[in-house]
């Protein structure tokens, strides 16, 4: 009783907050602050029409890193949370009722679905989506192709070595961006090339397909995990 | 017409939802739903943000055909605050982590005792 | 110097490696894991060296090659090198401890764990709000995955109230972030900081957001059980690293963000801090386990961080010494503390006995106890100093109150719980292992704690090694522990001898007479030591640093080495009164009432210092503002010492248990350092420009009822040594008496006393404690007839009770002579007769001394018994012959003592002309009353002697019971009780209202904090209903009203 | 000009959706139900990014949140399914 009253009080304090904040706020007309730099000089300086991409991969680069840095934790976590025991490891899991149709279209699904992945973090400084969409949608191949057939094994090696290559070549980039241009995840160290080509943005199409790889190993770690943990006992 | 702005819109969402989620939080004794909850939270708050980005009229943050000339500085007057939807990139693949985590816990915590109430869980105390 | 942003490259590029490197084997993982906390380490110290020892500026680290706002920048400063260090040293050290347990998860535990430092450094250095954010989602969530690493439920459980908790309070601080970023167009911490942010509404429901989502980070009370259960739940040597390098970055966090709101948030924080840090504190003092215990003290420890935070205005440029001493003392002490949880293992604070089996334990176990509630050396002494004393320049008397209670709850149970650790029953059957790997690391944090105590004091006026020397001593002995008693006693000896004979030229007056009765006085009564076999292990170490205490204490010029002495004084004493058998809840009020005294004389001196130009102890005698509370507060932190009726509760058991030797080096000799404290304080007085004679008035109605009471209550001990404590505690209450008259003959009568107790206190005590070795009891019905087996013995105690009864011949009598002289010139009458009177009943006490112990019939089981031991005679002979000589020619003390006091009390009420002493009200000579006397003893002796030759003398078995032998002979002795006629008459002045008082204290804060700590019902849910709870009425206590 | 309005009805519509679903998921004593329902919240909010001019995010949403989230919470119901069998 006490304890819904509480509750009553705080969601109408927030209400009454959040009331405040929503009659103080009046919509923006123009661009202001970082962003207004960001229209006017990304592309001269990023060198990327997706200026989202050039916010994330390069302006705020080091928050990207952090983030699938947090991917990477939640994975090796998850990865020592849920390790099976040896026993369990190598139960089968029953599955009925995974039709024909659903096995057969993720055998044709998911060659396509990972090259759009791939599609959509190349393209990541042109046309909307990046690294971790693209990863995303990686990680739905895989996970699709885990729903066809729950006791496939997935290439645990193969992913690891992606997650692990693509970490370190982010880092390394961003090690590079020290040495020949700016400052770490500086991109300019390669040419920016010509706005609006698919290999522009200096360094950022590189960036993005690490990060979209790293993402779509992470996903698909964690995914695999979860997939994993049925067959605890 | 004034009123009726898609930020101003936007942003009551992202409010209701938020307070939607803190209400699942605190009130829902099911782990699970806890875990939804806070997953209602975070939506709440990218809605936020992103309408926090938007301005009325005005195209994503991508230079293409559509936005006038690149050395035309009519960049700046054609396209939203790109800022916002990228801290909304991370806050998403944030909240996928936590949640991800959570969930892991809560498989943990239902096989600790079988029971998925969080007035269970209290070892510690005191 | 390698740029910051290594740290990260480092972390995140092995970690990402050992991804496949693992493949190579766990052990791998781990050392490479190690070696880049080692280069973690490497980077953030180049700098902090820089800064220190160089001409290093602060320089920002740009990322992506913009400068802020337009991308994200680190800033490596002085400070952020300090706290990046301190966690990445802790970090390694923790790596270290939990190399197995992590390696038992496997190698992705180590990436976490690395990943989790890295973190953390970028939460210290980073300058972008929403960055920060992020770090520290990292770091949050690698703490939800490493608190796994302990198995078990309960870790589990704990983890996830920790994840749901800090999901909740990062979404606050993300909704402030955008809404700060949307009113200022940037999220770069300084341009927020020079933006006027807080003048729009918006704006100001931003900045409460991200200050309140900061604050929740510091884990306030009470919106604070998710991080009580983390600190208990998850394995100790993780809860260490979270203490401490979580704790860091939180503050840090806080001190940076604090800026945006400007000023005006330093009120709440202080506030927010005081009631973490006093809350926490109460209800570790419930507290049964030590697990518990450790998470509730560094709960207080972030109390007092945000405390220290929120009042930097009064600190000013002190802020960061002050963080730097109390921040790296708590750091280096509580993980060395979590740590040995983890290697001790024992759950409640009473199995804690069994880490005594390891006395190298005991002794790291003690440096933290020591270091946590401040006493010198460690850094944390010279932090709260600093603290206190600015505090009080700028009026937050308040604050010190906050302060002080605080710490001296943490006293409360730190120190009950080490009185566990040396002294609870040891009757366990699980013991604990220790580890290379545990162990070095806490060695290493022991090892700084002691070389930044010396470094921070060298950065103070105890820079002069001159008050280090008796340190290092205590060092030499602790190091040379293993030798037998008999090398060990006459280093200590020599020693002493030794720093006496330098240290002598330099002292006169007042100084010269308290420093001859600590070290002469210490010299003779560890003579006695002689007679004990073995290693004595551990005695002598602690009764050094006790004299070292007390010789600082008269050679200290300024008034923080004055503390420094007191403090180690006390420190050394409670080592030796916890020494004796029965004294761990002796020791434990001994030092609460020590540690309230020293608070109270800090809190003194701290007002003393007011308007001060010089730090000289001269201060006390041209105290400025609020004299009354600074002198009252001076006294009654001495009078602690000198147990004055109302506070003395803890002498009798302390005094009482002691061992044999140790009784008299803590009554006679320790209570003098509590007098020579109220003479200062007095002498002060004497000279100031203000009325305080109320106080003085009050002094010596305290003094007065102190020796009633003390008096009183020592005729009906059956314990010999509780007797002798009691009469202590009456003639203490003489001394302050005297000195509160404050003319020249009262305090000519106070200094009297002073040598007199000194003298045959110190006989008493050593005879009867020479005794009790002999007998094996303390119970005077339990002896009887000694005369004959230890004539020396009996010589000596009638000597001792003669001076200390008053009658003439002896020095005692002088001291009484002078005492009415100085009371009718007073003209305080009333007080007067009731000292009197209590004179009067000290006769009913000692005559059982002499009566009970020497006479009578000889015991069963002593027919055997030897003279007591030569190793005590010699003292108490040599004591002896410094009485006769003082009570033959008292002129040749008192006659320089006189001329000495008319320096501070000018009248000259006494005369002196040869031998005899003139008062007003008439005369008197030492030397003439003790051939007097003499001659008249002599002749009734002989008239006795030829009167009674037909006396015959009664044997052992001349005594006929009428019936039966009673079952308890002892008891039906007329020695047993013997003054049970008198107590009908004076029982309502023994009721024992000053135990009763705290009795009732302590059961009040326990009520209060086991009433309070069922807000942490363990339920997840509740602690999320507490956090919001908190935001919502923090929002209206702070902006509510302005929006 | 127009646009703007028709988005402005939608999103109302959208939103309208959006917080009943959530209030489902809160609500609703199934599980299952639950999930989807916050899945589909998620879903929503994606097509307001998109009214909103942020395919990044209308992306992200859809795919992370409103998916492979969903997916993994489908992983946990089922296991304590078979926890409770």
């Amino acid at each position: 009783m006490i304890r819904n009253f509480l509750i009553g009080l705080v969601l109408a304090s927030f209400v009454y907050i959040f009331y405040n904040l929503y009659v103080s706020y009046e919509p923006k007309t123009e661009l202001t602050g970082i962003a207004a730099h960001y229209a006017e000089q990304g592309a001269k300086e990023v060198g990327a029409a997706n200026l989202v991409t050039a916010v994330v991969v390069t302006y705020r680069g080091f928050d990207t890193m952090g983030e699938v840095t947090i991917l990477f934790l939640t994975a090796s976590i998850i990865g020592f949370f849920l390790k099976l025991n040896k026993k369990d490891e190598k139960k089968v899991i029953i599955h009925k009722g995974t039709s024909e149709l659903l096995v057969t279209s993720a055998q044709l699904l998911v060659p396509i679905i990972f090259l759009f992945g791939v599609y959509v973090f190349i393209n990541g400084h042109l046309t909307p989506g990046g690294g971790f969409q693209g990863g995303a949608i990686i990680a739905s191949g895989i996970a699709l192709l885990i729903m066809a057939n729950p006791n496939k094994e997935i290439n645990h090696h193969a992913i690891l070595w992606i997650e692990s290559i693509s970490g370190i070549m982010f880092v390394i980039i961003g090690l590079l961006g020290i040495a020949l241009a700016g400052g770490f995840l500086d991109n300019r160290f390669i040419s920016l090339g010509t706005f609006g080509d698919l290999f522009s943005a200096g360094a950022i199409p590189l960036i993005y397909s690490f990060i979209g790889l790293k993402v779509g190993a992470e996903i698909s770690n964690i995914l695999n995990k979860y997939q994993k943990s049925q067959k605890e006992s | 017409m004034e009123y009726l702005n898609l930020g101003k819109i936007s942003l009551l969402i992202g409010f209701i939802l938020i307070i939607i989620g803190f209400w699942g939080i605190l009130s829902q004794k099911n782990i699970i739903k806890i875990i939804v909850s806070f997953t209602i939270l975070d939506t709440g708050i990218n809605i936020l943000i992103v309408s926090l980005g938007y301005i009325k009229g005005r195209t994503a943050p991508i230079i293409d055909a559509s936005v006038p000339q690149l050395a035309d500085h009519n960049v700046l007057n054609s396209i939203v605050d790109p800022v916002p939807q990228a801290l909304v990139l991370t806050a998403i693949v944030i909240g996928f982590g936590v949640t991800a985590l959570l969930l892991a816990y809560a498989m943990k915590l239902f096989k600790a005792k079988r029971t998925l109430e969080i007035n269970q869980f209290n070892d510690l105390k005191w | 110097m390698v740029s910051p942003i290594y740290i990260v490259a480092a972390a995140l590029g092995v970690g990402f490696a050992i991804g496949v490197l693992g493949k190579l084997g766990k052990n791998f993982s781990g050392i490479l894991t190690l070696l880049t906390l080692g280069f973690m380490t490497y980077v953030s110290s180049e700098w902090l060296y820089a800064f220190y020892f160089g001409d290093q500026v602060s320089t920002y680290v740009f990322t992506a090659g913009y400068k802020p706002p337009i991308s994200i920048n680190l800033l490596m400063g002085p400070q952020e090198a300090f706290m990046s260090t301190l966690i990445n040293v802790i970090g390694l050290l923790g790596g270290i401890y939990l190399f197995f347990n992590f390696g038992r998860k496997g190698r992705n535990a180590f990436v976490v764990y690395l990943v989790f430092i890295m973190s953390l450094n970028v939460v210290i250095m980073t300058r972008d709000l929403f960055n920060l954010f992020v770090f520290l989602e990292i770091s949050s969530i690698a703490t939800a995955g490493l608190i796994l690493i302990e198995k078990g439920n309960r870790a589990v459980g704990a983890g996830f109230k920790y994840i749901i908790a800090t999901s909740i309070i990062s979404s606050i601080l993300l909704i402030g972030t955008i809404f700060a970023y949307f009113y200022t167009g940037s999220l770069n911490i300084d341009d927020l900081v020079k933006s006027d942010l807080t003048t729009t509404t918006g704006g100001l429901i931003a900045v409460f957001l991200i200050l309140i989502a900061a604050i929740l980070e510091m884990k306030p009370f009470p919106a604070n059980g998710w991080g009580l259960d983390v600190y208990e739940g998850s394995h100790q040597g993780f809860s260490a690293v979270v203490s401490a390098a979580t704790a860091t970055a939180s503050y840090f966090m806080l001190y940076k963000l604090l800026d945006i709101a400007g000023n005006s948030w330093d009120h709440y924080i202080a506030v927010i801090g005081a009631v973490t840090f006093i809350g926490a504190n109460l209800l570790g003092v419930k507290q049964k386990f030590a697990r518990r215990l450790l998470a509730y003290s560094s709960i207080g420890q972030l109390g007092l961080l945000m405390l220290i935070l929120g009042l930097r205005t009064y600190l000013g440029d002190n802020l960061n010494y002050v963080v730097f001493g109390i921040l790296l003392t708590n750091l280096l002490a509580k993980t060395g503390f979590f740590w040995l949880v983890g290697i001790v293992k024992a759950k409640t604070l009473k199995e804690w006995a069994i880490i005594r089996r390891k006395p190298f334990f005991l002794f790291l176990m003690g440096t933290f106890v020591f270091a946590l509630i401040g006493f010198p050396p460690f850094p944390s002494f010279f932090a709260k100093w600093t603290f206190v004393m600015d505090l009080a320049a700028n009026g937050g008397f308040v604050w010190i109150a906050v302060i002080l209670t605080g710490s001296f709850l943490e006293a409360i149970y730190y120190f009950r719980w080490f009185g566990y650790a040396v002294k609870a029953d040891d009757n366990y059957n699980f013991s604990f292992n220790v580890r290379w790997h545990k162990i070095t690391p806490i060695i290493l944090l022991t090892a700084l704690l002691y070389i930044i105590g010396y470094l921070t004091a060298q950065h103070t006026e105890l820079g002069r090694m001159i008050n280090f020397i008796p340190l290092f001593f205590v060092l030499i002995l602790f190091a040379l522990d293993f030798l037998p008693v008999f090398i060990k006693n006459t280093i200590a000896i020599i020693g002493m001898g030794i720093y006496f004979y330098f240290i002598y030229p330099s002292l006169s007056d007042l100084k010269l007479l308290f420093e001859v009765i600590f070290m002469i006085g210490g010299i003779l009564t560890l003579i006695a030591g002689y007679a004990y076999k073995g290693k004595r292990s551990g005695f002598y170490p602690v009764a050094i640093l006790m004299y070292a205490g007390l010789t600082g204490l008269i050679e200290a010029n300024t008034t923080l080495q004055f503390f420094f002495g007191w403090e180690l004084m006390t420190a050394g004493s409670y080592f030796l009164i916890i020494r004796g058998k029965r004294s761990m809840p002796h020791a434990l009020s001994y030092m609460l009432f020590s540690v309230a005294g020293a608070y109270a004389i800090l809190a003194g001196i701290s007002i003393a210092n007011i308007g001060q130009l010089t730090t000289s102890l001269s201060i006390f005698n041209n105290i400025q503002y609020f004299p009354q509370w600074a002198y009252g507060l001076l006294l009654f932190g001495f009078l602690t010492k000198t147990a004055s009726v109302g506070i003395h509760i803890w002498l009798p058991g302390a005094h009482g248990e002691a061992e044999s030797d140790v009784s008299p080096m803590v009554s006679a000799i320790l209570l003098k350092a509590g007098v020579y404290g109220v003479i200062l304080a007095l002498i002060g007085m004497s000279k100031s420009q203000y009325d305080l004679s109320s106080l003085t008035y009050i002094l010596g109605w305290v003094g007065a009822l102190t020796v009633l009471f003390g008096n009183i209550s020592a005729v009906f001990q059956e314990d010999a040594k509780r007797l002798l404590a009691y009469s202590s505690i009456g003639q203490l209450g003489y001394i302050v008496f005297a000195f509160a008259i404050m003319t020249q003959l009262g305090w000519l009568t106070g200094f009297t006393y002073v040598i007199n107790h000194f003298m045959y206190k110190a006989v008493l005590f050593l005879t009867i404690g020479a005794v009790v070795l002999r007998v094996g009891t303390h119970n005077m019905y339990e002896m009887g007839g000694l005369i004959k087996r230890m004539p020396l013995a009996f010589v000596a105690v009638l000597i001792g009770i003669t001076s200390l009864s008053g009658v003439p011949p002896l020095s005692g009598f002088t001291g009484k002579w002078l005492f009415y002289n100085a009371v009718i010139e007073k003209g305080w009458y009333f007080q007067g007769v009731i000292v009197f009177l209590s004179g009067g009943v000290a006769f009913l006490y000692l005559f059982r001394l002499i009566q009970t112990i020497f006479l009578g019939q000889l015991k069963d089981n002593h027919r055997n018994v030897k003279e007591i031991s030569i190793w005590f005679l010699i003292p108490i002979y040599t004591l002896l012959a410094g009485l006769m000589v003082f009570s033959a020619r008292p002129q040749w003390v008192l006659q320089p003592l006189g001329d000495m006091i008319a320096n501070y009390m000018p009248q000259n009420s006494i005369r002196w002309d040869g031998a005899y002493a003139y008062t007003a009200i008439g005369h008197w000579t030492g030397s003439g009353v003790m051939m007097t006397i003499g001659s008249v003893f002599l002749i009734v002796f002989l008239i006795l002697k030829l009167s009674t030759r037909k006396a015959h003398k009664i044997k052992q078995f001349d005594i006929v019971y009428s019936g039966e032998r009673p079952d308890r002979p002892d008891t039906t002795h007329v020695a047993y009780n013997m003054y049970a006629g008198f107590y009908k008459a004076v029982w309502p002045l023994t009721v024992p209202l000053a135990e009763r008082f705290w009795n009732w204290m302590t059961e009040l804060v326990h009520e209060a904090a086991g009433f309070t700590r069922r807000i942490y019902s363990g339920n997840g849910q509740a602690y999320m209903l507490h956090i919001v709870l908190y935001i919502i009425v923090l929002f209206f206590i702070t902006i509510g009203s302005s929006i | 000009m127009n646009n703007e309005l028709i988005y402005i009805i939608l999103a109302l519509g959208i939103g309208a959706l959006t917080i009943i679903m959530a209030i489902i998921a809160i609500l609703n004593k199934k599980l299952s139900i639950a999930v989807v329902a916050a899945g589909v919240v998620s879903l929503f909010a994606s097509i307001l990014y998109l009214f909103m001019s942020a395919p990044d995010v209308a992306m992200t949403e859809a795919a992370i949140g409103s998916g492979l989230a969903t997916l993994i919470f489908f992983y946990v119901l089922n296991k304590i399914k078979k926890y409770n069998d």
